[in-house]
């Protein structure tokens, strides 16, 4: 590894020398076709965009804020930073106000790079803000036409003055990709957190590119894989995996059209590798159940008995015991007409190696994909260790843990069960927050968070946030997450929160899949207004008590979890929303934020008889506007075995 | 089922507008022009070859040019077998009487049909729909009635121009593989020119023609020309196929071979194979050229048993019913019904 | 109002009556270069047979039309206007039903496309990298329209609102030098307007086309338009800034004395 | 999707049960093996508008095969055939041929197109094509066409017949040439003809002998079908004021003419039809229009000949007839049989030389061409006035058969009992110019027949 | 002089037969928008059933066998409604004209598997003795299918216009889906369409079947009537009739008085000649309703 670059930029210049001018770095979805962009090309833009920066006065260490859907001018912009030692930051695009003011405000950006007007107009409302914020560079110009401002230039623009400048100081660029060292800083990763405001995680090119190269070398990832680049760029996750990997190896990375067409565009592309955050995968699978379910009757009967074969097979292949000829011949027929068929329409026939990674998976849904033959594995990272603690082997799959530690990892676990771990990526700590660093990071040992153990396989199981683990009050283990996945197996049920810290029995919050749910009740002639109205029809909870059932059954099926079964539900009256903080923009239950919003909520599943309760909200919409709505929940009680 | 489209993306729009966009299908091609031009000259019996194959091709290729006029520029002309017989007669004319060399001839023939063609196509500049597709039928019975009557083309009262001898560069055409491969050859060259007229410029100016006249005529196209430009192409055709169907089929050319029941079964041809698509002329070819055949010879087995008289006519009985059949099955064409099927396995095992 | 450049388009005292009903009488209008310019009135106003006379659908009975300051030839058909550059789209939707959107789009730049019928029956060379290139400048007007992911669709499944915005798409695709549009938002939703609304400005505005619409909505008319005629009767009643016809008197008495819109 | 998905599911099974019939038939056919065969490949037509025709001949032939197969065959040659449904197209006529052509010798093609189309490729088959009574008319030419025969006469040798037969009733003594003309001078003949190619072929020898007799002819195309023949006839009667009126037609146009002569008072005894004209089926529809109408023909009509008793003794006696009974002895039917007799005859001829076997065409086709029914033969098979003797040559593929006239007595074809010689020189100089145009076109070389055996 | 009001006049009386082919499909096209390619095969069926009541099979009296006929017919009319063009509601014209050449397929080959394939002669008495009115003669036949016509088109009319279901049909061929709206099923206006085309089929098979003897050719009519029905306007009653009489006095006239200077036999195009003239001035024909484009 010693030779290989170990900055980006120098990595970015190599990978130009080594590829043909036929290889594609980098593809997007524009005018109806994938123009693709050879290394060469990307480091002609990235060159330019870099020069162009400089002119506008770009200094090294200086900060550049990143926000817009996956475009290759977004990672070139990145790149371009990184070339003048500047920090990129990325952020989440469905951002609100409040969010990125705080970010770019923290993270003293003088430059930011929009995608698109939309994300521009959300900077220059920052700009008035935040006077350091000096220059705002955009991609898309539509509808930008009306904005006169000399700190307000396209990004075209701006690569025009780059070359410009790069003919006048012709050595400036390689100057400055020289001073960039391995140990300078990267990337500033904001975290939202479950908890407080985001931090800002530091990483180095080092510590990115070690990471991404251990991933690489994991799975013998090469030069030849496709990938999409679908998820925010400000998840740790899209950095290593479209940015760290994708140079690093010199794969390609496709950007979608539109984040309506990711589904289509995927099955164009035929990606090789997908990194994807659970609730990705539970959308898939919520999808295909959706078809299934307005399928023909026979393709419905051949789609669920072929299924419960896979799963069969599957189960017996994890645990490494001989698949029956039956099953094998049966799994071959519905290779044919079921799974390939399946795995093709999903776009992921090509896939050599699939990670779940960022939460924890449910594992109906984790053996659903292992089952039909995508080699689906979980993958345990934050963002504070470049996404890079542990992860499952080829061959040596379990679906409740997270595989052994990846190579140059230690990890231990704590007296109070939780898991800490030393990682190549382990960040250099929170920008402007040593408090959060040393509380986090000691002695080099990170502290996860998170409450786990090493089976005995060697490999590393999550149990959940350390936090969120308790007891009921006759003392039976409770971890919401674990209930949670599992009732999200369900189609129609977008999350779950779970509720039983302290109390004589587990209830839970479902919040319905919209889509899924309409489809099922307009099959059934039942008439809705809106997501509150669809929820609370009886029917609906009839559903959903039959999906709660199957999770009870499960539980009851593990005596140290027998107690937790659900005894109470009722049907959220809205979606939980990252706007409105109860989800981490990463779709993480932002749990104590809940137990306060909806403490009346909670204590009505708590009071006997009680079978409805009353709500107020306030919703909050895209352009920030609010409105109330009141509605009266029902709750329901369900069976226990 | 069988399509595997995961990975097949298009990073030029050259790619994107290939006649194939699906990988399975160009395999299906593949394997398709691989029967035609290897398997069948190899292994199908002389009787197959000449009495299917040749009058299948060569209807197809017919029905095709009628596609191209009624199908996408929505001139309906049930007048054109006569064209064919115009191609017909004027090949032999051209290669038996002035010995122009075959394959000329040939060609000949098409630009003598296309000129009768656009000729007979002058009066689409002002009459439409079914209106028009009667007043075509003017040119089946003017032109069977010039062909009978004007001795010099008709070779005298026989009315029948018997096929010379065919050599291309000296080299005789008298087997029935000759003659197949002779078919077949102008059958691809000029299908592939046909989908390549009905999927650039032209095919989009007639379909829009046929969609809405005014609103085509309001964005610019010129509908006098490009109308007779349908015409003369969609005859060019037929004028090909005529004088293909009488070189290497029939062997003579019969003006009552194109009489005006051929030219309705041109017109099912096209309906029931599909309009405006160049897989339906295929299709509706096969229905009207071997369906018949086929029930005759499956119905040959009754022969003791029924009497002959009513035989032949359960024979029609059975082609007016799968006429009908089909039509209910699905009414915009068989090509259309395999869409169906291609569009269901390609999503399957979802419904959309 | 008084520095005015020369009028890209001028209609002369236009009179046509169909069947002794005399749907315009009179009317003369000029539409400036770069501008958008609506024409209202209440419904049977004459407004859409204006339209037809000026691309050419309707010959006038009497007038002239100047186009780019030659005087049309009386007998010029409507693919010739189309030819001088005047693109339309239509109020009953007039979509090629039969082809995608693609294709319905490809259609507009009939006009740019010059490979003959043999290199179009080759396709290779010459009549592909035509298509290519025409298929580049549909591509830019898909996306401007953001129809991307309908492009394939056939347009007999498209949404009567999509349908509205293909038909935008086409008209735009020839580049006219003036663009008729006929109701571009009747039927439409709040929101399918607004959105209309933006890609008819941003046609207007950002690719500099010169525009004259038809439209029933008066709120959308006054918010987006530079200038405005209007018609009752086959007549033009007044003509002026959003806010003069909004003062004018003649046109509260029409729009009141009639359909009260 | 439910009401389609039963639709395609029966269409699936229709036409797979037809591919599976197919099969079935094919394994008929190999059944019927027993005993030394000769194949005959017939070709029908059953519907359509000359299903008439069609149906008649066929069945008559084939019934007359069955009587022979059931006298034990010809020299214990049993026939075998199978039909082959044309609806008189030519392109299904050419298929039919093809599907029989590697078994079967000769070929019946009953349609002219066909005939047209099927000449050359039969020549390179080596399979004779007898058309008889229709088809080329040039085709008699043996050393152009050595494949073909036009028996028992030709159209052009019928038509001089036709013009003799005129003369006669108009008072010529029926034998001297000589002076024929003077009974023909200023005649006016109408030749109502089918304007297809088939109508269009006496033109020339009418006007040739309208040159030669000094009558005068004027020919009066019907367009096809020939459903309304109005205008022709108010023309040949009113304008043209015809003497006679040749009808030669084909199918309903035959019929129409009798409807129209019969308005406008035109005299049924004065229009005499081609052979093709002149069948139960022409006259019927006409109903007491028809009443003496004349018509020509080439064989007996009724059901008193003895060969005509023992088809319905033995054949349809023991229900073996292929059409119903009431049309045995109808003029198409004859038709039918008589063609069956020329080919057994032939076959009979072909076994005295090559043996008791079935034969190839090239063997076939020599019989024909030293094929000699004579009178006394046609006794023996029971055809007495039934046909006339036959004598065919290396040249002459017509064989000389006179020309029968027949005429309708409202209820019954009546021969009259006359025949007539066609004009065999004047006719053969024609002939030999068209056929000799023909090789030259068609690059044929002509056979010297004095150097064939 | 003379002989040109001879052959104008029959040509009138021929015209007038055409009409009557020409009736049945004018009556389907306006109820339903079908073109009916088997109007010939109609009639060729309802003359061979005639033939067989009155003949063949049974000898029945010449109303009561007509009165079966109608009857087959009638099957007929529900068969073709339910079975083929039920299924096809709201498809494009030519795939229902498409399956009405299926349609005509079956009827001729069931026809002739029942009734045989050769010609028949049918008499049903009507005098056919030719009468001189000023040098012109004209046929008893001819007069008396005239009436015919004539009472035929009365009754047409009358249907139309006076009866509740005529009026339904009327509200039905003038917009499909607004006569939906007021409740006529569209289903009973198309049989009883059908039925009045079947009995106008009849009268035509009979008034042809007497002249040209009951034989395929009848379905051959046909074609004979698509020139009268563009020149009188495919969806037109009184255009039917008097396009009928054009062509049958022009065709007479044109293949006497022009005829014999080109060779004769020009019967067959020269009313589609006829019609592209009308056509060119009247491009739906003298009647037919204009389709009005609205931009």
């Amino acid at each position: 590894m010693a030779d290989l670059p170990m900055t980006f930029p120098q990595i970015l210049i190599h990978n130009a020398k080594k590829f043909p001018p036929t290889k594609a770095a980098i593809r997007e979805k524009d005018y109806g076709i994938w123009q693709s962009y050879s290394w060469q090309d990307y480091l002609d833009q990235v060159r330019d965009f870099a020069l162009g920066l400089a002119a506008l006065g770009f200094k090294r260490d200086d900060k550049m804020a990143i926000i817009g859907d996956n475009r290759p001018q977004l990672y070139w912009g990145l790149a371009a930073c990184q070339c003048l030692g500047g920090v990129p930051v990325p952020l989440y695009q469905d951002a609100i106000h409040k969010e990125l003011h705080y970010i770019v405000d923290h993270s003293e950006c003088r430059f930011a790079l929009a995608e698109d007007q939309e994300q521009t107009d959300k900077l220059m409302h920052l700009k008035d803000e935040i006077p350091r914020l000096e220059y705002i560079i955009y991609d898309d110009p539509r509808g930008l036409r009306n904005y006169k401002h000399d700190w307000l230039i396209a990004f075209t623009d701006v690569q025009e003055m780059g070359r410009k400048f790069g003919k006048e100081n012709p050595d400036y660029f390689m100057d400055s990709v020289n001073s960039v060292k391995p140990d300078d800083l990267s990337i500033i990763a904001y975290t939202s957190g479950t908890t407080g405001n985001p931090k800002g995680v530091m990483l180095t090119h080092r510590k990115i590119a070690d990471c991404s190269r251990g991933f690489l070398a994991w799975d013998n990832l090469g030069e030849n894989e496709e990938v999409m680049a679908y998820l925010p760029m400000a998840w740790i996750g899209d950095h290593i995996f479209s940015y760290g990997q994708a140079l690093c190896a010199g794969f390609t990375v496709n950007c979608p059209e539109s984040t309506a067409t990711v589904a289509h565009d995927q099955k164009e592309i035929g990606p090789t590798h997908i990194f994807a955050p659970p609730r990705i995968w539970e959308n898939i699978l919520t999808q295909v159940m959706i078809k299934i379910e307005d399928s023909a009757w026979i393709k419905q009967k051949a789609f669920h008995y072929f299924m419960k074969v896979a799963n069969r097979v599957e189960k017996r292949r994890i645990s490494n015991q001989p698949v029956p000829l039956k099953d094998r011949i049966l799994y071959q027929i519905g290779r044919f007409i079921i799974y390939a068929p399946l795995v093709d329409n999903l776009g992921m026939r090509k896939i050599k190696v699939a990670y779940t990674a960022g939460e924890a998976i449910g594992p109906e849904i984790f053996e659903f994909y292992r089952s039909l033959g995508i080699n689906l594995k979980q993958l345990y990272g934050m963002t504070e260790s470049s996404a890079y603690v542990s992860m499952q082997k080829d061959g040596d799959i379990d679906s409740e843990t997270v595989g052994p530690p990846a190579p140059g990892v230690q990890v231990k676990i704590s007296e109070k069960g939780e898991v800490l771990y030393k990682s190549p990526g382990n960040f250099l700590g929170y920008y402007k927050n040593p408090e959060a660093t040393a509380e986090t990071l000691e002695d080099g040992w990170l502290h996860s968070g998170d409450a786990g153990y090493m089976t005995e396989r060697g490999h590393l199981k999550i149990i959940d946030r350390a936090k969120d683990v308790s007891k009921l009050k006759d003392g039976t283990m409770f971890a919401p997450k674990y209930i949670e996945n599992k009732l999200k197996f369900s189609p129609f049920i977008k999350e779950a929160v779970a509720h039983g810290m302290d109390r004589e029995y587990v209830a839970v919050f479902i919040d319905i899949d919209y889509g899924a749910v309409a489809n099922w009740a307009e099959r059934r002639h039942i008439a809705f207004t809106s997501y509150t109205d669809l929820a609370q029809k009886p029917q609906i909870y009839d559903l959903i008590y039959d999906e709660i059932l199957r999770v009870n059954k499960s539980l009851s099926e593990d005596p140290k979890l027998k107690n937790s079964q659900i005894k109470r539900y009722l049907l959220l009256h809205k979606e939980l929303n990252p706007d409105d903080g109860e989800i981490t923009r990463t779709r993480k239950v932002r749990r104590r934020f809940i137990a306060e919003k909806y403490g009346k909520l909670i204590e009505a599943l708590y009071t006997e008889g009680q079978e409805s309760v009353h709500v107020e909200a306030t919703f909050t919409y895209e352009d920030g506007r609010t409105t109330t709505m009141r509605a009266n929940l029902r709750i329901r009680d369900v069976e226990t075995y | 089922m069988f399509y595997r489209e995961c990975g097949n993306f298009k990073d030029s729009y050259a790619s994107d507008m290939a006649i194939f966009p699906i990988p399975l299908d160009r395999w299906g091609f593949t394997v398709m022009l691989f029967l035609a031009f290897v398997v069948i000259p190899l292994f199908a019996s002389e009787y197959l070859i000449t009495n299917i194959i040749i009058p299948f091709y060569c209807f197809a290729l017919s029905a095709f040019g009628l596609n191209i006029l009624a199908g996408y520029a929505g001139q309906i002309s049930i007048g054109h077998a006569a064209f064919m017989a115009v191609g017909a007669y004027s090949s032999f004319i051209l290669y038996g009487r002035y010995g122009i060399p075959l394959i000329p001839s040939i060609l000949g023939a098409g630009v003598v049909t296309a000129a009768v063609g656009t000729f007979f196509g002058l009066p689409s500049l002002r009459i439409k729909g079914f209106y028009l597709a009667i007043a075509t039928l003017a040119s089946q019975f003017i032109i069977e009635w010039v062909i009978v009557h004007v001795e010099w083309i008709s070779g005298g009262v026989f009315g029948t121009i018997q096929a010379p001898e065919m050599y291309i560069f000296g080299w005789p055409i008298n087997t029935a593989v000759r003659k197949y491969f002779l078919a077949l050859c102008m059958m691809v060259v000029f299908m592939t020119f046909g989908k390549n007229l009905v999927r650039g410029q032209m095919g989009r100016n007639w379909m829009a023609i046929r969609d809405i006249d005014y609103a085509a005529e309001i964005i610019g196209v010129n509908l006098y020309r490009d109308k007779l430009i349908a015409f003369a192409v969609s005859t060019f055709y037929a004028g090909i196929a005529g004088a293909l169907l009488c070189f290497c089929y029939v062997g003579a050319a019969n003006i009552e071979e194109f009489n005006v029941m051929t030219s309705f079964a041109l017109m099912g041809m096209i309906i029931i194979g599909g309009l405006g698509t160049v897989l339906g002329s295929f299709f509706g070819a096969g229905f009207f050229v071997t369906l018949p055949i086929l029930i005759n010879h499956s119905l040959a087995a009754f022969m003791d048993v029924v009497p002959s008289d009513i035989l032949s006519n359960i024979e029609a009985i059975i082609f007016g019913g799968l006429i009908v059949l089909f039509l209910i099955v699905e009414p915009y064409g068989m090509a259309r019904l395999w869409h169906t099927i291609k569009d269901k396995l390609r999503l399957w095992p979802f419904p959309y | 109002m008084n520095e005015k450049p020369e009028p890209l388009l001028r209609a002369e005292d236009i009179h046509i009556s169909f069947g002794g009903l005399k749907a315009l009488d009179g009317v003369s209008l000029e539409i400036y270069p770069g501008e958008l310019m609506a024409i209202i009135g209440p419904n049977g106003a004459g407004k859409t047979t204006m339209l037809n006379i000026l691309n050419g659908f309707y010959k006038p009975d009497k007038g002239r039309i100047i186009f780019e300051g030659k005087e049309r030839p009386r007998h010029m058909k409507p693919n010739h206007v189309a030819a001088q550059g005047i693109a339309r789209t239509f109020q009953n939707l007039a979509l090629f039903t039969g082809m995608s959107v693609l294709g319905n789009i490809m259609i507009g730049r009939t006009m740019m496309m010059h490979s003959n019928l043999f290199s179009q029956a080759l396709y290779w060379r010459f009549s592909q990298k035509e298509e290519i290139e025409h298929r580049e400048a549909v591509e830019k007007i898909i996306d401007f329209l953001q129809i991307e992911n309908i492009r394939k669709t056939p347009a007999s499944m498209l949404p009567y609102g999509l349908r509205k915005r293909v038909e935008l798409a086409r008209a735009l695709a020839s580049e006219p030098k003036l663009l008729l549009l006929d109701e571009p938002m009747a039927g439409m939703n709040l929101e399918e307007k607004e959105d209309i609304a933006r890609f008819v400005l941003d046609a207007n505005e950002e690719l500099g086309y010169t525009i004259a619409l038809i439209e029933h909505d008066m709120g959308v008319v006054m918010d987006i338009c530079d200038r405005i005629v209007v018609l009752d009767f086959g007549k033009k009643i007044a003509e002026g800034t959003p806010e003069e016809i909004k003062a004018n008197p003649e046109v509260i008495r029409a729009y009141l004395g009639t359909a009260g819109g | 999707m439910g009401r389609k998905l039963m639709y395609t599911f029966f269409a699936l099974v229709l036409t797979l049960s037809l591919v599976a019939f197919t099969g079935q038939a094919q394994a008929a056919k190999e059944k019927k093996k027993e005993g030394p065969t000769q194949f005959v490949g017939i070709l029908a037509y059953r519907t359509g508008p000359f299903a008439a025709g069609g149906s008649g001949f066929s069945s008559g032939m084939e019934d007359y095969m069955e009587l022979i197969n059931m006298e034990g065959g010809i020299n214990g040659v049993k026939y075998v055939f199978e039909e082959c449904e044309t609806a008189y197209n030519t392109a299904r006529g050419v298929e039919c041929y093809n599907r029989f052509k590697d078994k079967m010798i000769f070929v019946h093609p009953l349609s002219t197109g066909i005939t047209y189309a099927l000449i050359p490729k039969a020549t390179k088959d080596h399979i004779v094509v007898i058309s008889s009574g229709y088809g080329r008319a040039d085709a008699s030419d043996g050393r152009v066409f050595p494949w073909v025969f036009p028996l028992p006469t030709n159209y052009w040798s019928q038509n001089t017949a036709k013009i003799k037969w005129i003369a006669k009733q108009e008072g010529w003594d029926g034998k001297d040439m000589s002076t024929i003309g003077k009974y023909l001078k200023g005649l006016k003949i109408a030749n109502l003809h089918i304007d297809v190619p088939y109508g269009q072929e006496t033109k020339p020898i009418l006007n040739a002998m309208a040159k030669k007799f000094g009558f005068k002819v004027r020919h009066f195309p019907v367009p096809w079908p020939g459903i309304d023949q109005k205008a022709q006839w108010m023309d040949i009667v009113r304008r043209f004021k015809a003497d006679w009126v040749i009808n030669r037609n084909w199918g309903v146009s035959c019929t129409v003419p009798l409807k129209e002569a019969a308005r406008l008072g035109f005299p049924r005894n004065r229009i005499l039809g081609v052979w093709w004209c002149g069948s139960e089926e022409d006259v019927l529809p006409a109903g007491p229009a028809a009443k003496g109408y004349y018509s020509t023909n080439w064989h007996g009509v009724g059901r008193n000949f003895p060969v005509i008793q023992r088809i319905i003794d033995k054949v349809y006696g023991k229900m073996k007839g292929h059409i119903s009974f009431t049309r045995v002895g109808s003029v198409y039917y004859n038709r039918g049989v008589y063609a069956g007799i020329i080919n057994t005859e032939a076959i009979r001829t072909a076994q005295k030389k090559f043996g008791n076997r079935p034969l190839t065409g090239d063997e076939f086709r020599w019989a024909m061409e030293h094929l000699n029914i004579t009178a006394e033969r046609i006794k023996e098979l029971g055809a007495e006035g039934f046909m006339q003797p036959l004598k065919f040559s290396c040249a002459d593929h017509e064989g000389g058969g006179k020309v029968f006239f027949q005429q309708w007595d409202g209820q019954k074809w009546v021969m009259t009992g006359e025949t007539m010689e066609p004009m065999k020189d004047f006719v053969r100089k024609m002939i030999e110019k068209s056929a000799e145009k023909y090789a030259k076109e068609q690059g044929i070389k002509i056979r010297d027949c004095s150097k064939v055996d | 002089m003379t002989f040109f009001f001879e052959v104008l006049v029959n040509g009138l009386m021929t015209g007038i037969m055409y009409s009557l082919v020409g009736l049945g499909f004018a009556l389907i096209f306006k109820a339903s928008d079908v073109f009916n390619m088997a109007q010939g095969a109609m009639s060729l069926f309802a003359s061979l059933a005639l033939y067989g009541f009155l003949e063949q099979y049974m000898h029945l009296p010449l109303w009561l066998a007509l009165l079966c006929t109608v009857a087959v017919m009638t099957i007929w009319a529900y068969a073709i409604v339910f079975v083929v063009l039920k299924p096809l509601v709201n498809r494009p014209p030519l795939m229902l004209f498409m399956a009405t050449f299926g349609v005509t397929y079956l009827m001729e080959g069931i026809g002739q598997s029942i009734y045989g394939t050769q010609a028949k002669g049918l008499n049903l008495g009507i005098p056919d003795n030719t009468y001189e009115v000023a040098g012109i003669f004209i046929s008893s036949f001819d007069l008396f299918f005239t009436a015919v016509a004539a009472v035929l088109v009365v009754g047409l009319v009358w249907f139309f216009q006076k009866t509740r279901n005529g009026r339904a049909l009327r509200a039905v061929s003038d917009d499909h889906e607004a006569a939906l709206c007021v409740g006529i099923p569209l289903l009973k206006a198309w049989t009883i369409t059908w039925i009045v085309a079947g009995v106008v089929a009849t009268v035509a098979g009979v008034a042809w079947g007497t002249r040209l003897g009951v034989q395929y050719s009848l379905s051959f009519i046909a074609l004979k009537a698509l020139p009268v029905l563009i020149i009188g306007g495919i969806d037109s009653i009184t255009g039917v009739i008097i396009a009928g009489l054009i062509v049958g006095a022009g065709e007479n006239l044109g293949e006497v008085f022009i005829g014999p200077y080109v060779g004769g036999g020009i019967q067959t195009f020269f009313p589609y000649l006829l019609a592209l003239l009308v056509l060119y001035f009247k491009p739906y024909g003298l009647f037919g309703k204009e389709i009005i484009e609205r931009v």
